[in-house]
């Protein structure tokens, strides 16, 4: 992915808490008002630091973590966006325990976004876990160019995440669970399969989840001769391309920075073997 | 302490021939090569930056997982992934505003190999001074010798003394019995000044995997939680030698920085803070001349070393 | 990791001839002398307790502040305070209840006073073993060079050899340069076993007052912030020598307490994590057995050493 | 102090908050389900972990703060305590953010408590600045016992803790603040001194607070060859008698725990010059 002139440049503000709510599952919406935003580009992500309140300085953990930027809410002054966040160990509870009112740091945005499809051309997008977050704004703007497809999946209903706002975009909505608890029994790579088959062809792929589901979506792509979009996580210290930590090898050898150099790649330039 | 509040503060200090308008530069290896934070700052603004460690060739650095969380503090074993002394000179210098004072970093393997990229930075107009990285704990092929043994110390810092005639830094490992010794070492064979200190050797493990959780198994510990030895080493080197001291670990705000020139530091380095808090250099800058100026302290200068031991 | 889960786990461990219940001790210095906690639970439920270090007379120790509080650590510079070896025989073995194994802790400030401390202890029954504290980083008189100095630690490993056929641990200290020639040192001297480690020596500044926040200016930082330089010794330790290691540093849960095992310790000492959580001991044995019992170990013992370096 | 073989043993629990109110100034109210709770004979603390908050594990701050056991509301089940403190760092900062639900850890009761007066006599309390907190149960009990005056100090009306319920005990009240905003205008040893001056003789005296005002306390208590019962404030790490971190020289030279031997200690026992 190539980055463009025109990206939004990154700040740091300490961002007001709006709301913190919970949704079902391990999955948590935040809404943060941040002074300044800039507004970001499908695929982009924001540093946090979880549980920054007022000025009772804490060390540990010492870290921010990344989180996509679910959505920015256009209308609020200072601009709002919303995260969209599972409970996954103690910096995301930690962002769990903060209340509205509370402030946490925001650096961002940071990262290469999606490259847009072509206009009329339909889009599939393929989302799992904390994955789905990063699609949001994806399929928004896609919808305005073509037909989109959004393929969503996670172990048992509760654990999805954003189903409504999706759906709420007109966007064609197609869901799989793993106990089947709603939507196709299964994986939701399988339905990327499914899709493609059907398909006429020349649609653009997207795959943003769990590294196993991005790597066999990339797989069904290229065994259609097809190029796919990933988005990939790893650990972050710093988020702009400083520590050189969230280093993953290419395919061709070389080291790449998922947070300079990504998050979003195509999928054939990745050494899957070699993810963390 | 001090006397009452002063309206104007004289901020800069000079550290071993590099003169600085306000005692705060940003560690190696937490700045990138100093661009990467001109979006958040204005990199005139605080005293300078030191470049990321360069050498000869460019080098790809471990494979993932290079870092990890532990209390406090963070564990890191990138490799030293850099772009070579020669893109560092022609790209990455280039980019900085000419305000900028930037200190390079050297590491290497071999003696004549960091003397070689000593020599290739001298004379660069860009670059305000060399900082000998003689510390990193976690390359295999000799950065452990480097810093932790005097006369392979010596001989390291006679060679590059040779090689240049720019400012010279020697970045010691705190992962030794008695820094005076090294302080003195490095004092003897011509150094300017020392950076103290770089990482802890450490590690950590996953329970689930009982794998280390980097893939070199050791580690470099930066962060809070070795700030308290940091400042033990600063001040205990402040005392054994008379070049100046860059104090460095764990400083995440004005409030350490000062306790660092306090145990005798004439400048400081942020490093990890420089992750969490893009503006975190600066707000320390910053930090430091409000307390002087609380403190009626007129020449930040003479905060350093005015550390008060008590009599036994 | 590990088969499936098993229904009884034998926790049993043998350290340096010590026979424990399960791998869990308490660290000297950081449990009094057992009675305190008596309150909270039934001591006879972890492996054992180490006392705090004694002396040949009793002692008084520094001036206050003694202790302070850094990011996920604590400074302290007691001054090894204790009520002397004879009282410990007559007055604090005598308090605790007959299946609570009990560890002496022997400091002094020479090796022959320090042999007589052995004596003395040597063949009271309620003493299952001897840990000699080489270690203390904030004594003036000696503390540092005993664990510093290869030479210096051979002789009173010697010394304290000859003086007492009671399993003998040494308890080393961290901040040297290479802790496996400690190590190696202590075993070719004859000790059944090592503790490691004991506190980091560090500093820290009131900024206010530009004073140390202890008496003593320096002290030895323990807690979380240093329980990954811990480990890494550990592990180098362990690669040195074949006696076994008590593993000591920042230990807070029974997770900490696994990594250290993971890493070739055979038992661990639970330190400054008894100040916030009296019953913090108690947790990490119960959570070792537990995951032991999750992870199909039929012995804790089976899980000493298992770390999967990955091959390079 | 003697201790007494009656003394509650300490016990640790993880307590949930109930309720923790601003109270004007920087005090706060701060009130603990604490099962099991045995009571708290007068002048005993609690060491509190401030901010444990369900299961994300922080370490910085690592250790707990010592707080008196301002009073227990024996009617609750499970019990409940009381504590009144001030926001003087970010341990206190912490403990002010958290809300009710959270969890809080406390290890005690602890420490060594005040010598009851002899039934009848006159009981003379000097509280200033959080050293109130540790006079209600005192002032309660001597209630029973005899008459008492309360005498309470700050530097302003803001400041003041626990003025309603020591008023509501039918003690004596007296209060000074150093800006005069309420009450006699100066030091609350000035009231000390005035009600001994005025006083039959025969008075047990009680002060606790800042280490200057005790110390006054105590001079003012030995120039009318009087004795007084001061509790000392320490930095502690355990609060039980096992880091000897709180250690304090005592007149004889000899050394004191401020947890284990005290805090409440006969002020001509401490060595004042020696204190932190
Ligand atoms: C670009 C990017 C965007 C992301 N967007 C979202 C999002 O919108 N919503 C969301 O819920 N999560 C998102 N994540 C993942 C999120 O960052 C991690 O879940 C979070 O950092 C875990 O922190 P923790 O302290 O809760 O867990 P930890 O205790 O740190 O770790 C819990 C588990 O998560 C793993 N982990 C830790 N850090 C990361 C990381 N950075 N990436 C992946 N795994 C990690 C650990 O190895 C461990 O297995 C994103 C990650 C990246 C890199
Ligand atoms: C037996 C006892 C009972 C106490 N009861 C109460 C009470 O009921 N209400 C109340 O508000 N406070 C009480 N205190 C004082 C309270 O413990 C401290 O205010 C608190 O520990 C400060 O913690 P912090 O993290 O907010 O401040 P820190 O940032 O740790 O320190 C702020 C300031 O307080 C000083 N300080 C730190 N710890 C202590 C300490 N243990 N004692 C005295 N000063 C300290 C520091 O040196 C510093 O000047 C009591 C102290 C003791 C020893
Ligand atoms: C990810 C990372 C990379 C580092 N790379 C270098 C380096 O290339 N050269 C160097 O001299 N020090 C390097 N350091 C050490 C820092 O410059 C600094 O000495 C150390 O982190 C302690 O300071 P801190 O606690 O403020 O981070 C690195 C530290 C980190 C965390
Ligand atoms: C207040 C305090 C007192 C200590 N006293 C002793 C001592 O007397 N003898 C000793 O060998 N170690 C002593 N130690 C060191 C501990 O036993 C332990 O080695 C160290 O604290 C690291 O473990 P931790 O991080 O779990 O506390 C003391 C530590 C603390 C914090
Ligand atoms: S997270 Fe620091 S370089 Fe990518
Ligand atoms: S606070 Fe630990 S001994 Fe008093």
């Amino acid at each position: 992915m190539k980055e463009s002139a025109q990206l939004a440049l990154p700040l740091r503000v300490d961002a007001e808490v709006r709301e913190n709510r919970a949704e079902g599952g391990s999955n948590f919406r935040l809404r943060l008002a941040v002074a300044g935003w800039p507004g970001a580009e499908p695929g982009r992500f924001v540093m946090l630091s979880p549980g920054a309140r007022g000025a009772a300085l804490r060390f540990d953990p010492l870290l921010p973590r990344p989180m996509a930027v679910y959505r920015t809410l256009g209308v609020a002054a200072p601009p709002e966006i919303e995260v969209l966040y599972k409970v996954a160990g103690r910096g995301t509870r930690l962002l769990a325990e903060t209340h509205a009112g509370d402030r946490v740091r925001v650096v961002g945005p940071l990262g290469v976004p999606f490259a847009m499809p072509v206009a009329g051309r339909r889009a599939l997008l393929v989302g799992g876990g904390t994955g789905i977050a990063s699609l949001y704004e994806l399929a928004a703007r896609a919808a305005q160019r073509g037909p989109v497809v959004v393929m969503l999946g996670a172990r048992s209903e509760a654990e999805l995440m954003g189903c409504d706002d999706f759906a709420a975009l007109g966007v064609e909505l197609r869901i799989a669970t793993e106990d089947g608890s709603r939507g196709h029994r299964g994986r939701v790579t399988e339905l990327l399969e499914a899709a493609l088959d059907a398909g006429a062809g020349g649609e653009a792929i997207y795959a943003c989840g769990p590294t196993p589901m991005m790597r066999r979506a990339a797989e069904i792509a290229a065994l259609r001769g097809r190029s796919c979009q990933v988005s990939l996580e790893n650990r972050m210290a710093c988020g702009f391309g400083v520590c050189l930590g969230c280093a993953v090898p290419r395919a061709d050898g070389s080291i790449a920075l998922v947070c300079r150099d990504g998050p979003v790649f195509e999928a054939g330039q990745v050494a899957w073997a070699g993810l963390p | 302490m001090g006397g009452p509040a002063v309206s104007t503060v004289d901020t800069r200090v000079k550290l071993g021939g590099i003169a600085l308008r306000n005692p705060v530069l940003t560690a190696s290896g937490t700045f990138g090569y100093g661009a990467e934070f001109a979006p958040f700052f204005d990199l005139a603004r605080i005293g300078g930056i030191v470049a990321k460690s360069i050498t000869l060739e460019p080098r790809q650095g471990n494979r993932p997982p290079r870092i990890a969380e532990t209390p406090a503090g963070m564990l890191n074993a990138i490799g030293l992934e850099n772009v070579g002394v020669d893109a560092f000179i022609t790209e990455k210098l280039p980019a900085l505003a000419a305000g900028v004072v930037v200190v390079a970093s050297v590491f290497e393997t071999e003696i004549d190999r960091y003397a070689e990229v000593c020599k290739r930075l001298s004379g660069v107009p860009r670059v305000a001074g060399l900082e000998i990285n003689a510390s990193c704990p976690h390359v295999k092929s000799g950065g452990i010798e480097f810093g932790q043994r005097a006369e392979v110390l010596a001989q390291l810092v006679r060679a590059t003394r040779r090689a240049t005639s720019a400012p010279l830094l020697v970045k010691l490992s705190p992962n030794v019995t008695d820094i005076r010794e090294m302080a003195r070492v490095c004092e003897g064979e011509g150094a300017d000044g020392l950076s103290l200190v770089n990482t802890l050797q450490a590690l950590d493990i996953d329970i689930e995997t009982r794998r280390p959780v980097l893939s070199n198994v050791l580690g470099g510990l930066s962060g809070p939680a070795i700030r308290p030895v940091a400042l033990r080493m600063v001040w205990q080197a402040s005392q054994a030698v008379r070049i100046p001291i860059c104090g460095i670990g764990g400083i995440m705000n004005a409030e350490d920085a000062i306790k660092f020139l306090i145990c005798g530091a004439t400048a400081v380095q942020v490093g990890t803070a420089n992750y969490l808090n893009p503006l975190a250099a600066l707000e320390v800058a910053e930090g430091i001349e409000a307390h002087a100026r609380r403190h009626g302290v007129a020449r930040v200068a003479d905060l350093v070393g005015t550390i008060e031991v008590p009599a036994r």
